[in-house]
């Protein structure tokens, strides 16, 4: 089995970090890329060897290729880490890099592409008897016969586009009156989306959880899962809050789940570190949503709680190597809370922020571990996510784990930038988030038009007497400054004047 | 010296003196003894009657308005001359912020779409332009009701921050 | 059960830190005392409050009883922790305390005594049915008798001053020709440094490990172990390296240290957490060592693998609550490894360094916890320990824990100060450190005369390197400076020219 | 231009010159090509044929000696211009590193104990004193073979940061 030595991470921020510190723990010399604005970026500084690959816009540098295969073979890397996002679900990608004789560290092109396909995805589901969300496909041309199914379902309903991601292409229908029409504009958004019309519908959940299990598998047909995570915090799709295990998880669910998660997995031939997402109703029954094919952001939950390092086992099954641990070695210890720190604005509709960190200090002690992408200094450029660092928070069981994400959430020091930390705070005050009552509506809910208080009146009388006490100290300091400049200036004058009339009485 | 001091909707008039290396505070009526010490550049930390923060206070390049970092929470914060801000007031010139007529672009990105056209009367909270901007698209609301007067860009067109997007009237 | 509610925490540096960070997690209010040189000290910072009390030399503030007293008082604090060093293991002070009706977190001043002085415990330790190192008191005056005892001991042997620490009054005596005059040089030295004479003679192990358990017991005589720490890589009696679990622990040799531990906290009344050292000789036989009366430097270790927060069980046993957690509750979960990281020059025989941190900046990531007590920019003053900060690290086994140990110390970045990090970075390189093969004897023995490499060559032609270039840009900076200043200024002088010409031409 | 540098044990000759935006250096005969990046201050990213190390160059105040901070290590390297080194070198003024004559207090400290005597002669790793700070006692040992000519100090004086403790002969 030939051992992998150099790992070219077509990436950047945290995840490249992290996966840059994975190399270095089992001794793979780790390359990193860059674009011109990260030249000095911090996962440049940590790798062993950084490679210019182009401009800063992504579409010039992160996402090219030829640029990225250039770099791998200037290097010599045997390997490439995709990361996520970027390259990480790219199946053209994953082929290139087999063509080229280096080791892609993800599943096979053929199984990305399959669940990377929606309606394939669900193909495959159903084939492998994972329970769905009620729905199906139709012939969009056929009105009657979609008005029919949708109401054979029941609305509320949802439609979807078959290549979609990221809400694209996807309409909530609430009556029969609307679906015609939701039903062009979804399919004609898809098409300029994703140049792909087709859509399909499903019944629409109204407070669903969404719950994802991380599973592992080998190239020997070998899989385990690594428990469930639960990412139901979620701001307009996007994760905000992950936590591992779920606070409604029980163990016949969790082995539903996880043999449902495995099942797919086996369908598609499924090989390395994989994410089957599920939502679950409020009766607790799960659905099968999506397959990501790669690392996860919120991956470190489950390496907190399980002790298993997700990026290391992703190695060692690319080698070739057979699963170093059973489904018998995975146990639940503790309770981890993953918090997503980007550069956004709160209180301006969560705005993306850019600018300079002009101090950054992370929380530390008992039962932190931050992922961060950035340290003092860093700019934080406008081309890439908004997402700098993940805190990441481990305790025994869940109310430790919020007691020290409140602790850790303050010691966290950011100046230059807004950031969603305040607003982890806001939520792990929350008392449905704390007793577990969640869901994905939860934010939506709970803080509609974003009626949330990041600043106590305390702190603001505290933060005024700060201002205040710093201005009245740099006035003071310029009044003193001035005093001693007159007295010198007087000093030089009387000096002159002397002068003067030393002259006077001498020569002139 | 004697401050007014703004953050969000809260005012406070803010006495400072000097006295054996002590800092005493009179605010809104109540005495503060505080102890600061710089920690370089702009921080510093402060003791509060004993209470214990680390703040970096700075200046955004105008007179009055400063930026603390204080408990992992950014505060924009006015602060003006007790004396000056009584007079402006009386005058009719209150700081206090009316709603902005113009809108601009809060950072360099790419406008989406347009979701007014000049003469709509927009409603606070009312969405005004989509821009995308770091892989998202984020829409610009309305910060009070308004009719629009002109707009300055079209969708597909690319802004730096600070350039003009629309003028309310 | 009254609950506390404001903690003076009577120390400085990381200890306070740590102890801020545990009453932040209960909603504890946390009152930092500081000295002159301390008062923007990081502790300060991370205290909800914070109160002076004297200068800057510890027998002038951190040390003086009435000045901790009176800052508990005026802060109304119920409760005062006082780390480890200063006055935590001071009896008087624990009573003091009692008597002004401030919970003193800590075991009861008669244990605190008693522990204390090393025949007392010695005697305790002898009631409790743990074994001793073969070793006996004897009449100083009777030299015929002394003789003949170290004689049936065997050579060599140790004396040992009664009311010792840090190696005072203590010496090695190789043969009978030598141990009268040791003897008398010994005591006397104990005369001068503890004004009490008294000493001991123990057989002198060769190479035996430094094993110690750490208990907690509460107020209503329950007592649980949490596992060992192995400490044996020590420089001059100092600690520097320490782990859990030990690398040569069996489950009976686990159990039988454990309930000799619990056996002498019983026979002491022991309140709160303690740690019981244990010699280790070669043949695996265990002896009793000492008893230390407050929580330990490297408690972090215990905490990593065990998941308890022992300075929050401290707070509740001194609270008066039943233990939380039971004997069964306490697995080993992966393993710990501690590295302090101390201001002192490893090259320079280990000398202490005081300075400014020009830079600081914490390894994160996977696996890695630092206890820090200062930050970037902070200064390390003369006044007091050496020791700025401790990483611990996490692995799932010990392979692991090596492995991020290196990754950590080499992410780790100090500017402006000599630290320890380098040092600690050539032990996780030992073969004997890797295969546990270790005693207190091995930093003595594997690197006599300090002889270790902290540079590789390969090393050095980087840095000659980067200086070079360094060098150069500043110089090559100057020079286009100055190019610049002369263009400019020959400009001037064309303009200059120009003026005058026109004047010619003009008015004169 | 071309430098001397010297790190321990070990002399450099590195020759270097600027073209297009990399540094190319030429060290003991092999060529490197080098990126570099200010991180402000003293500190910089440098890509040494494209390994990357995140250093801190310092000045010590003196003209050839600086501090390099690379990987965790804190490294003191002389630099001197190569041309200038080899005329020293010459004219017998190698800034090679003879026996120090002199013993500075290295620390701020108390002395505890003298271990030598005007008139003794000492060996390498002979202690000379011992002084106390931050809670430790520190053995200072000799660098070199020597004869005391003079002490400074006497047990239980407190010392400043570079007070002269003794001298060799």
């Amino acid at each position: 089995m030939p051992k992998i030595k150099k790992i070219l991470i077509a990436n950047r921020g945290e995840i490249a970090v992290r996966i840059i510190r994975a190399c270095r723990d089992i001794g793979i010399i780790s390359v990193a890329v860059y674009s011109d604005t990260d030249a000095s970026a911090y996962h440049v500084r940590m790798a062993d060897e950084a490679y210019h690959i182009g401009a800063s816009p992504s579409s010039e540098s992160y996402l090219v290729h030829d640029n990225i295969l250039k770099a791998a073979k200037q290097s010599g890397a045997d390997a490439i880490h995709p990361g996520y996002g970027f390259l990480a679900e790219n199946a053209t990608f994953a082929q290139r890099c087999i063509d080229e004789n280096i080791i892609f560290i993800g599943p096979k092109p053929e199984t990305i592409s399959l669940l990377g396909d929606k309606l394939q995805a669900r193909q495959a589901a159903i084939k492998a008897n994972l329970p769905l969300v009620p729905g199906c496909e139709f012939d969009n041309e056929n009105m009657t016969d979609a008005l029919k199914k949708a109401g054979e379902i029941g609305y509320p309903i949802l439609i979807k586009a078959a290549a979609g991601g990221g809400g694209k292409g996807m309409r909530v229908v609430e009556k029969p009156e609307d679906f015609e029409e939701s039903l062009k504009r979804a399919s004609s958004e898809a098409v300029s989306a994703f140049g792909d019309g087709r859509v399909y519908i499903e019944k629409y959940l109204l407070r669903p959880r969404h719950i994802e299990i991380q599973i592992l598998t080998d190239q020997h047909g070998n899989g385990i899962h690594l428990n469930e995570r639960e990412c139901s915090i979620q701001r307009r799709h996007q994760k905000l809050i992950e936590e591992s295990p779920s606070p409604v998880m029980t163990g016949s669910l969790r082995k539903g789940m996880g043999d449902a998660a495995l099942s797919i997995a086996k369908q598609t031939d499924y090989v390395g570190a994989g994410t089957v997402e599920f939502m679950v109703d409020e009766d607790m029954s799960f659905y099968f949503l999506e397959v990501n094919t790669r690392l996860q952001v919120e991956h470190p939950v489950t390496e907190l709680v399980t002790g298993v390092d997700l990026v290391k086992e992703q190695i060692a099954v690319a080698e070739g190597a057979k699963l170093r641990i059973t489904q018998d070695d995975i146990a639940i210890n503790g309770h981890a809370i993953e918090c997503r720190i980007c550069a956004e604005d709160p209180q301006q509709n969560f705005m993306p922020c850019t600018g300079t960190l002009k101090n950054y200090r992370l929380p530390a002690g008992p039962g932190v571990r931050v992922d961060s992408g950035v340290v003092i200094y860093s700019e934080v450029p406008i081309y890439y996510d908004p997402m700098i660092a993940k805190m990441i928070v481990w305790g025994k069981d869940r109310s430790e784990a919020i007691e020290r994400c409140k602790r850790d959430l303050e010691e966290y020091r950011v100046s230059g930038l807004k950031t969603t930390i305040g607003f982890c705070r806001v939520v792990m005050d929350n008392k449905k988030f704390i007793s577990g009552d969640i869901s994905t509506a939860f934010i939506k809910e709970e803080y509609p038009e974003n009626n949330f208080v990041l600043l106590s009146d305390e702190l603001k009388e505290q933060a005024a007497l700060a201002v205040a006490v710093d201005t009245f100290i740099n006035e003071r300091k310029i009044r003193l400054d001035e005093e001693q400049k007159h007295t010198k200036e007087s000093g030089w004058k009387n000096y002159h004047r002397k002068q003067s009339v030393t002259r006077l009485g001498g020569e002139s | 010296m004697r401050y007014s001091v703004k953050i969000e909707d809260k005012e406070f008039d803010i006495d400072i003196e000097y006295k054996s290396e002590k800092y005493i505070a009179t605010i809104n009526g109540k005495e503060v003894i505080i102890e600061s010490h710089k920690l370089g550049e702009s921080r510093s930390i402060m003791l509060l009657n004993n209470k214990s923060f680390e703040v970096d206070v700075r200046s955004n390049g105008y007179d009055n308005a400063k930026t603390v970092f204080v408990l992992g929470q950014e505060i924009p914060v006015e602060i003006e001359n007790y004396n000056l801000a009584q007079l402006k007031k009386k005058a009719g010139m209150s700081s206090a912020s009316k709603m902005d007529l113009t809108l601009k672009a809060p950072m360099p990105g790419l406008i989406l779409e347009l979701k007014t056209t000049v003469g709509d009367s927009v409603k606070k909270g009312d969405a005004l332009v989509i821009i995308e901007a770091m892989k998202m698209e984020n829409v610009i609301k309305a910060s009070g009701d308004g009719i629009i007067k002109s707009i300055s860009v079209e969708s597909g067109q690319s802004v730096e921050k600070g350039d003009m997007i629309l003028e309310f009237e």
